[in-house]
């Protein structure tokens, strides 16, 4: 367990700007509360969200990574997340490959009616990466996913 | 060096309950750049605005960032007030630090820290912001109205009337879609010539309408605002222009016994015929696959008859270009066919109702024919296979609608009404005859639509039974109905005379290709998608286009007639200005670098990027390129992604503005 | 064969049907095979094909200097000419003014490249003319993804520890961007600045910046021949990093790069049933 | 060619007349059939009104039985047994699950990739050209109403053969060997199938409407491809005649009848003395 | 009382409540004019989870399992499936009609005589389900009716005294054991 109760962990969220980002909104509209962890950056579209981003993110020492955008089907340009979901699911490939904490990054849908599911989810992601500890990218150390990891690999 | 404003914001106590404003502007004072940092009550406010104002002026401020809500709620206001002092409004950016902050965080420590990185934020893309001018594109005051049916036609003429140029593409030889077919419409029970016909020679004459008869849309280029149509005018072998309409071709007409589709097959036409006698234009068209003339060289009786010259055995298609402004997509819809053959893969006929090889098994529209005054029978209704007035008489509703089996989930919405107008007419028509409704359950919702059906029902003796139709069969002339009524729970079985389907209602054909060739999204039938459910009903996500009647999905006469209304306010609020202002923050490709893999033109949404190639003044090739259409451009920047090299690039969020937000965060 | 091969050539060249021939050549028996570019039909003697010949010429096809040597013919394996589909596709190369020159493949190498033991393309589909004939059946029934799934048997961390090790042995020399036939940009990505988008610095951070790059822009165009690889100056395995999307392309959306000139490119089209279990 | 064969229970037993059809006519077409060694009964409508893993095990035993043999086709000339084995084979071929714990009741491994056919299936493997062609007397005088009943079209997307509302495959058969077909109402209806023996009664009265339609359509005879649809059309005519106390005098033939007619098989060979309706003209009587 | 579907429970497997009552099940069903509850009905009876009464209805017996149901349901319903189940279970609880016993004893007499010998042996289902359903109700001429029909069929050759048995009947004992 490496993590000490100082630590507050660093969540950086590419939303887009019709779905998730409303949804944010009316999180806060509602009033629901949620750990003050996470930094917004807001984009056109999942579309727009390229997989540099993610790595630039991590590179400045984020601990977890969230990348949110519209349902299938509401995409308000039609079809970005569609083009985004295949990316993400190659993406994830190679990153795991890499070794690279796939529990440090994160996809969601989230709609702008979702402002609960907005405050879930981020919610959850800090209590995780909290527990997991700093992700120290690109650090040959173990982690406590990779002990989890080896239990379910001999089970 | 930019000289960058930040203006933080108490939004009464929604922020500063949470966030320690002071603080926050203190802290955010001492970032590289940042000139002034200054806090408000209301920076909404008139005083806040103003202050805003002044502090641009007495600081010299050139980029500005505004620390309050939500940038979907006061982006504008802000971007607004800068503008109106003399800063470029795409200078502006906000933070969030209510909806985002304030208002979901308890801890004022926290809050407060938070506040002052997403300001951070800010600054770091504000910096990078890039004066940019809103996109001016010239409107085209012409609008295209594809198809003449009852909702183009309303379409037209509204837009028309208003002052505007209308085109008019009709696929048939004369306008008046299905509604000119139809005998009497629901609730009311009037005559649906007597209703469209003046309506439709409106559109013949008016003198802002040109109206392509006997024509399809061949290919749409362009975009909002300047769209370049291409018409192809199908021979139709009879020059309109010369034509008088006399008749004296068809009448002479030795082939007496081509299957009007007008009628359905029920009636008869002539290879030179025009489809029905207050058709618009009323001048003929030779069918070509009939014509002995042009078949085989022939007869040509016509041409010797027609003291106009008007006949011309040579014609071929023609394609005209039109440039429009806005497109309106009016094609309406098919019945189902109820036979095996769709068209359409994934669906399947009925074979157990024997459709088309029962001669009186018949479908809605085709009954529509048969009590029509100007039907093939003069209204009186005959059964087709002996011309026997049928006693007993079997309606079917829901046959394709909500029948996933068939392939078509959805309910055709008008079958329950015309059923029980049927049943009516029928009714009125043959006093002693009796009707029988097979349904599954009665949507009638609408003015005088309930009363409409119970009419039916207690007034005219409909006998409606709750089930549906397993099999009909013929038996020494009687069609053999196995049915079941659900609640009496029997089986039913009626030895009727005629059968009647209410079949589905599906687009008409080639409505996904039309769809295609102008970048309009359809759903899984073909049917033409709104840009919003609720908010933008009437448009779709291809700027400039519209979409009215059946086309989008089932509807009755009044809900295409008001929606064709819509589209035309919808027209004419884009018409009312000379030149469209759009969004500048769009996306351009840099066409040094770029590789011309065009992964940009194959994800763009919208078709937005365009293939070309660069070549010098004596026109040798000196590279090809993706190029953005900024009409097209709605600024999704899926292109950026896709982009290998990053030559593609998003105003408003270029890779400059979000390298630094993200670096901002250590 | 090489006898057949040339006389082809000879006549292209002839004929001036093609201006350059792109084939493999030797300066000696034992000595390396390497590219050769044959403008003269009496200098054909020096085509050689061996089994050593398992460069990738496509490679060529992008550069400037080759380009101007007008129209060309190139000699290629079954295996290369999935590239050449990949290039099509993306409008690299108009197949009209290319002559392609298929020859039958037995694999490459003594022993066998790993490329050619589970190769499912020895004999070129789509060349104008193909040379020789197959000996043996293509047996696709070898597991291809041997490697990856032994390499996965490791845990995240270990991966991770292997790749800094490896990466950290990058020398940035771009050495397989450049034999790469399917990276063509005119400016690199990793070229750009303003943004800076790919940490250049020859630390774990650059060193993983670009190699994530490098493989994920080949995501779904990946032929798998290796060139990388076995240009790579100190040996890095990035077979491995293409092999992995590879695998997920074919698992995934049943896509096999090159293989089929119908397909729709894999990122740049999208299907409405895409899995999507990866997304909450 | 040589295809495997799963002859049934019926064709084994009351229904001889079918099998004896069956092999003379398929024998002169030089189709040869290999039957499946020891199979056992497919437990028709017994086992899945009872119980459902049987009714999956018993036909899956034959299907393993086949994959053990390198049966790649099977003709089940019974519509019964041949829909009970495609539809263990699909039940098998989509779940391993299901694969293994059948494999593991079934005491063999199977996986359900043996292609079971119908007698029509065979015969348009055979084809209709060389039907024409080796004619030897036509069935002019033959109007003939196809009978389907139920289990040869239904449900069809578990046998994926024909029009399961219209089907036409034995009339084109017949056309071929130039017989005449009526268009008639009860193609698909049903006859009552296995109720003969427990609730006679619904049967007479189904197979009394059949009879009567492909009459009232000026047929001639029956033509059907299912044991138990001519035993009740067939052997139980009598009693329907009394019943209903009319006369159908309905000639109920074996698809496989007509084509051996055709093909100049003597009705002795294809067992049509043994039918119990043999009253009026047969055709090959009229052919000679 | 109602029984209604757990988890547990095959019904509760299948998707009733896909059924929206259309009724072309009842208005297709050769026998729908002999049935105490329509087809249409037995499974609004599943949806409601009125078991008791469906397994109780004759319906489920007097069902041919022609398929037409489950062919021409608008929503791809397994109506025939359903009634299988039905069948299966009302055995398996005791509770099938008393009237329609002579289907049920059919099928029991069919079943335990392949499971004797492996393949039907026609002679003996018709003397094991003659003499059960005697026991059952004493009805003397339902006893002797087809006694002449065994004659017919043996002057055509069509009866075999001795029917025919597999080889290997250990595994299909074992079948039946496995799966019953």
């Amino acid at each position: 367990m490496s993590a000490t109760p100082a630590f507050e962990p660093k969540i950086v969220a590419f939303v887009c700007n019709w779905c998730t980002y409303l949804g944010a909104d009316l999180a806060g509209t509602n009033r629901l509360e949620y750990p003050a962890n996470v930094r917004i950056i807001r984009l056109p579209c999942t579309g727009r969200i390229d997989f540099n981003l993610l790595i630039k993110a991590f590179e400045m020492k984020a601990d977890a990574v969230l990348v949110s955008g519209c349902h299938p089907g509401d995409c308000h340009y039609t079809s970005g997340n569609y083009h985004a979901r295949r990316r993400w699911m190659l993406f994830r490939e190679l990153l795991a490959i890499l070794g690279v904490d796939l529990d440090r990054i994160h996809f969601t849908w989230i709609s702008a009616a979702e402002g609960k599911k907005w405050q879930q989810v981020i919610t959850e992601i800090t209590e995780k990466t909290r527990e997991m500890g700093p992700y120290a990218y690109l650090s040959p150390a173990r982690t406590a996913t990779d002990e989890q990891w080896r239990e379910e690999a001999v089970s | 060096m930019s000289r960058i404003g930040v203006f933080t914001c108490w939004c009464g106590e929604n922020i500063a309950r949470t966030v320690d404003v002071e603080r926050v502007a203190e802290a955010v004072a001492q970032i590289p750049g940042v000139r002034c940092s200054v806090h408000n009550k209301y920076m909404c406010s008139d005083p806040g605005q103003t202050m805003i104002r002044e502090k641009i002026a007495s600081e010299r401020l050139d980029v500005l960032v505004v620390a309050s809500c939500s940038p979907h709620m006061h982006l504008k206001t802000f971007r607004k007030a800068a503008g109106q002092a003399g800063i470029n409004p795409y200078l502006v950016e906000m933070s969030n630090i209510r909806e985002h902050c304030s208002w979901v965080h308890h801890d004022k420590e926290k809050a407060t820290e938070k506040a002052i990185q997403l300001i951070r934020l800010s600054v770091e893309k504000v910096r990078r912001n890039r004066a940019l001018e809103p996109i001016k594109v010239p409107v085209t005051k012409r609008a295209l109205v594809i198809g003449g049916g009852v909702a183009g036609i309303q379409a037209a003429l509204d837009i028309a009337d208003t002052g505007y140029e209308v085109v008019m593409v009709e696929r048939e030889p004369s306008i008046g879609g299905k509604m000119a077919g139809l005998s009497e419409t629901f609730p009311t029970l009037d005559c649906s010539q007597c209703i469209l016909t003046p309506r439709m020679v409106e559109v013949g004459q008016h003198s802002r309408i040109r109206l392509y008869s006997y024509s399809e849309v061949e290919s749409v280029d362009g975009y909002v605002g300047n769209f370049k149509v291409t018409i192809r005018q199908k021979a139709r072998y009879v020059d309109i222009d010369k034509c008088t309409g006399c008749g004296e071709c068809w009448n002479c007409c030795p082939l007496k016994k081509q299957l009007s589709e007008f009628d359905y097959g029920m009636g008869t036409r002539r290879a030179i015929y025009v489809p029905f006698p207050q058709a618009v234009p009323a001048r003929p068209v030779i069918d070509k696959n009939a014509c002995t003339k042009l078949k085989k060289g022939g007869c040509g009786l016509c041409e010797k008859k027609c003291l106009a010259k008007a006949i011309n055995f040579k014609d071929q298609d023609k394609l005209v270009e039109e440039l429009v402004g806005a497109i309106i997509v009016a094609t309406g819809y098919q019945l189902y066919r109820v036979g095996q053959d769709q068209g359409k893969r994934k669906l399947s006929g009925y074979g157990e109702y024997g459709y088309g090889r029962y001669k009186d098994v018949i479908d809605s529209l085709q009954f529509e024919r048969l009590v029509s005054a100007s039907g093939p029978t003069g209204g009186v209704i005959k059964r087709p296979s002996d011309g026997v007035v049928p006693n007993t008489v079997v309606f079917i509703s829901c046959v394709g609608s909500r029948d996933n089996a068939k392939g078509l989930s959805y309910c055709s919405k008008i079958c329950c009404m015309y059923t029980a107008k049927h049943t009516m007419l029928y009714k009125h028509k043959v006093h002693e005859g009796q009707a029988h409704v097979f349904y599954m359950d009665i949507r009638a919702g609408g003015k005088n639509y309930d009363e409409f059906v119970r009419r039916a029902i207690e007034q005219d003796g409909a006998r409606y039974h709750r089930g549906r139709v397993s099999k009909i069969t013929e038996e020494n002339g009687k069609l053999i109905v196995r049915g079941a009524d659900t609640l009496a729970a029997v089986p039913l079985t009626i030895e009727a005379d005629m059968v009647v389907l209410a079949a589905a209602m599906r687009p008409s054909d080639g409505a996904e290709e039309l769809a295609q060739e102008l970048g309009v999204g359809y759903d899984e039938f073909g049917f033409f998608s709104e840009s919003h459910p609720k908010l933008r009903p009437v448009e779709t996500n291809a700027a400039g286009v519209f979409i009215c009647g059946a086309c989008h999905a089932p509807k009755d006469i009044p809900e295409a007639v008001a929606q064709a209304s819509a589209v035309a306010g919808k027209v004419q609020v884009m018409f009312g200005h000379d030149e469209m202002t759009r969004e500048p923050e769009i996306a351009s490709i840099n066409e040094q670098t770029c590789a011309a893999c065009f992964a940009c033109v194959r994800t763009c949404p919208y078709h937005a990027i365009e293939k070309t190639e660069i070549r010098s003044p004596k026109g040798i090739l000196v590279k090809r390129t993706a190029r953005v259409n900024s009409g097209l451009c709605m600024g999704c920047g899926t292109c950026v992604s896709v982009c290998p090299s990053k030559s593609a690039d998003l105003e408003g969020f270029s890779e400059q503005q979000i390298y630094s937000m993200i670096e901002s965060l250590v | 064969m090489i006898e057949s091969l040339r006389k082809i050539c000879r006549d292209l060249l002839q004929s001036n049907e093609v201006q350059v021939v792109i084939g493999y050549g030797q300066s000696g028996p034992g000595k390396p095979v390497h590219p050769v570019f044959v403008r003269r039909p009496e200098d054909i003697h020096q085509l050689v094909w061996n089994e050593h010949c398992y460069t990738n010429l496509v490679a060529y096809l992008k550069r400037k200097e080759v380009q101007s040597l007008g129209k060309a013919a190139i000699i290629v394996k079954g295996c290369d000419e999935r590239a050449l589909v990949v290039l099509e596709k993306e409008s690299q190369l108009e197949r009209k003014n290319l002559h392609v020159i298929g020859v039958a493949c037995e694999g490459m190498g003594e022993p066998r490249l790993r490329k050619c033991q589970t190769c499912k393309v020895r004999l070129p589909r789509f060349a104008n003319e193909v040379v020789g004939q197959m000996a043996s059946a293509v047996d696709d029934s070898r597991p291809r993804w041997n490697e990856l799934e032994e390499f996965l048997k490791q845990s995240p961390a270990e991966r991770m520890a292997y790749w800094v090790e490896e990466l950290g042995r990058c020398l940035k020399c771009y050495a397989c961007r450049q034999v790469c036939p399917l990276c063509y940009c005119e400016r690199c990505l990793v070229d750009k600045n303003r943004p800076t988008c790919i940490n250049t610095s020859a630390t774990p951070k650059g060193n993983f910046a670009w190699h994530i790059t490098r493989a994920f822009h080949l995501a779904g165009r990946c032929v798998g021949c290796d060139e990388c690889t076995r240009a790579c100056p100190v040996g890095i395995d990035l077979r491995l990093l293409n092999q992995s999307l590879a695998r997920a392309a074919e698992e995934q959306f049943n896509y096999r790069a090159g293989m089929d000139p119908q397909a729709e490119i894999l990122l740049g089209s999208y299907s409405l049933q895409d899995k999507e279990s990866f997304i909450g | 060619m040589e295809i495997g064969y799963y002859p049934g229970c019926a064709l084994h037993g009351s229904s001889n007349d079918y099998e004896a059809s069956v092999h003379a006519c398929l024998k002169a077409l030089d189709v040869s059939l290999r039957e499946l060694d020891d199979w056992i009964c497919c437990g028709a409508t017994a086992a899945h009104s009872l119980n459902h893993k049987l009714s999956i095990a018993l036909p899956a035993r034959n299907l393993g039985l086949a994959e053990r043999d390198g049966f790649t086709q099977m003709l089940a000339p019974c519509p019964m047994c041949s829909m009970e084995l495609i539809k263990a084979g699909r039940c098998l071929a989509e779940d391993p699950q299901v694969r293994k714990e059948i494999s593991g009741i079934v005491e063999l491994p199977v996986t359900g990739k043996t292609k079971v056919l119908n007698l029509i299936q065979v015969f348009q493997q055979v084809g209709l050209e060389r039907l024409k062609s080796s004619v030897k007397t036509t069935l002019e005088s033959v109007r003939a109403a196809c009978y389907y009943g139920c289990l040869l079209t239904r449900p069809p997307e578990t046998l994926q053969f024909d029009d399961c509302e219209q089907p036409s495959s034995m009339e084109k058969i017949l056309e071929a060997l130039g017989a005449k077909v009526v268009t008639w109402n009860y193609k698909t209806e049903c006859c009552g199938a296995g109720m003969t023996m427990a609730n006679e009664e619904t049967v007479l009265d189904l197979s009394h409407k059949i009879l009567s339609n492909a009459a009232a359509h000026g047929a001639n005879c029956l033509v059907v491809a299912c044991p138990m649809c001519h035993v009740n059309l067939d052997m139980k005519q009598g009693d329907i005649e009394s019943r209903f106390n009319v006369r159908h005098g309905m000639v109920v033939y074996y698809l496989s009848d007509l084509v051996g007619l055709a093909l100049g098989l003597d009705p002795q060979t294809l067992g049509i003395d043994r039918h119990f309706v043999t009253r009026p003209a047969s055709p090959a009587q009229v052919a000679n | 009382m109602t029984t209604h579907p757990t988890p547990a429970h095959p019904i509760a497997l299948i998707p009733v409540e896909n059924c929206y009552q259309c009724g072309k099940c009842t208005a297709g069903c050769p026998m729908a004019e002999r049935m105490d509850v329509m087809p249409n009905q037995i499974v609004r009876l599943a949806q409601l989870g009125e078991l008791e009464r469906a397994l109780r209805a004759e319906s489920i017996w007097l069902c041919v399992s022609c398929q037409t149901c489950s062919t021409r349901c608008p929503k791809s319903f397994d109506c025939a499936g359903l009634m299988d189940i039905l069948r299966q279970q009302a055995v398996e609880q005791a509770k099938a009609a008393p009237s329609q016993v002579r289907t049920q004893l059919f099928q029991k007499a069919f079943l335990r005589n392949i499971r004797r010998y492996g393949r039907l042996n026609e002679l003996e289902l018709v003397r094991t389900f003659k003499t059960l359903a005697f026991l059952k109700d004493m009805n003397i001429p339902f006893l002797v009716k087809d006694a002449l029909l065994a004659f017919k069929l043996q002057q055509r050759g069509k009866l075999y005294l001795m029917g025919e048995r597999v080889r290997d009947r250990g595994v299909v004992d074992r079948i039946f054991q496995r799966c019953l």
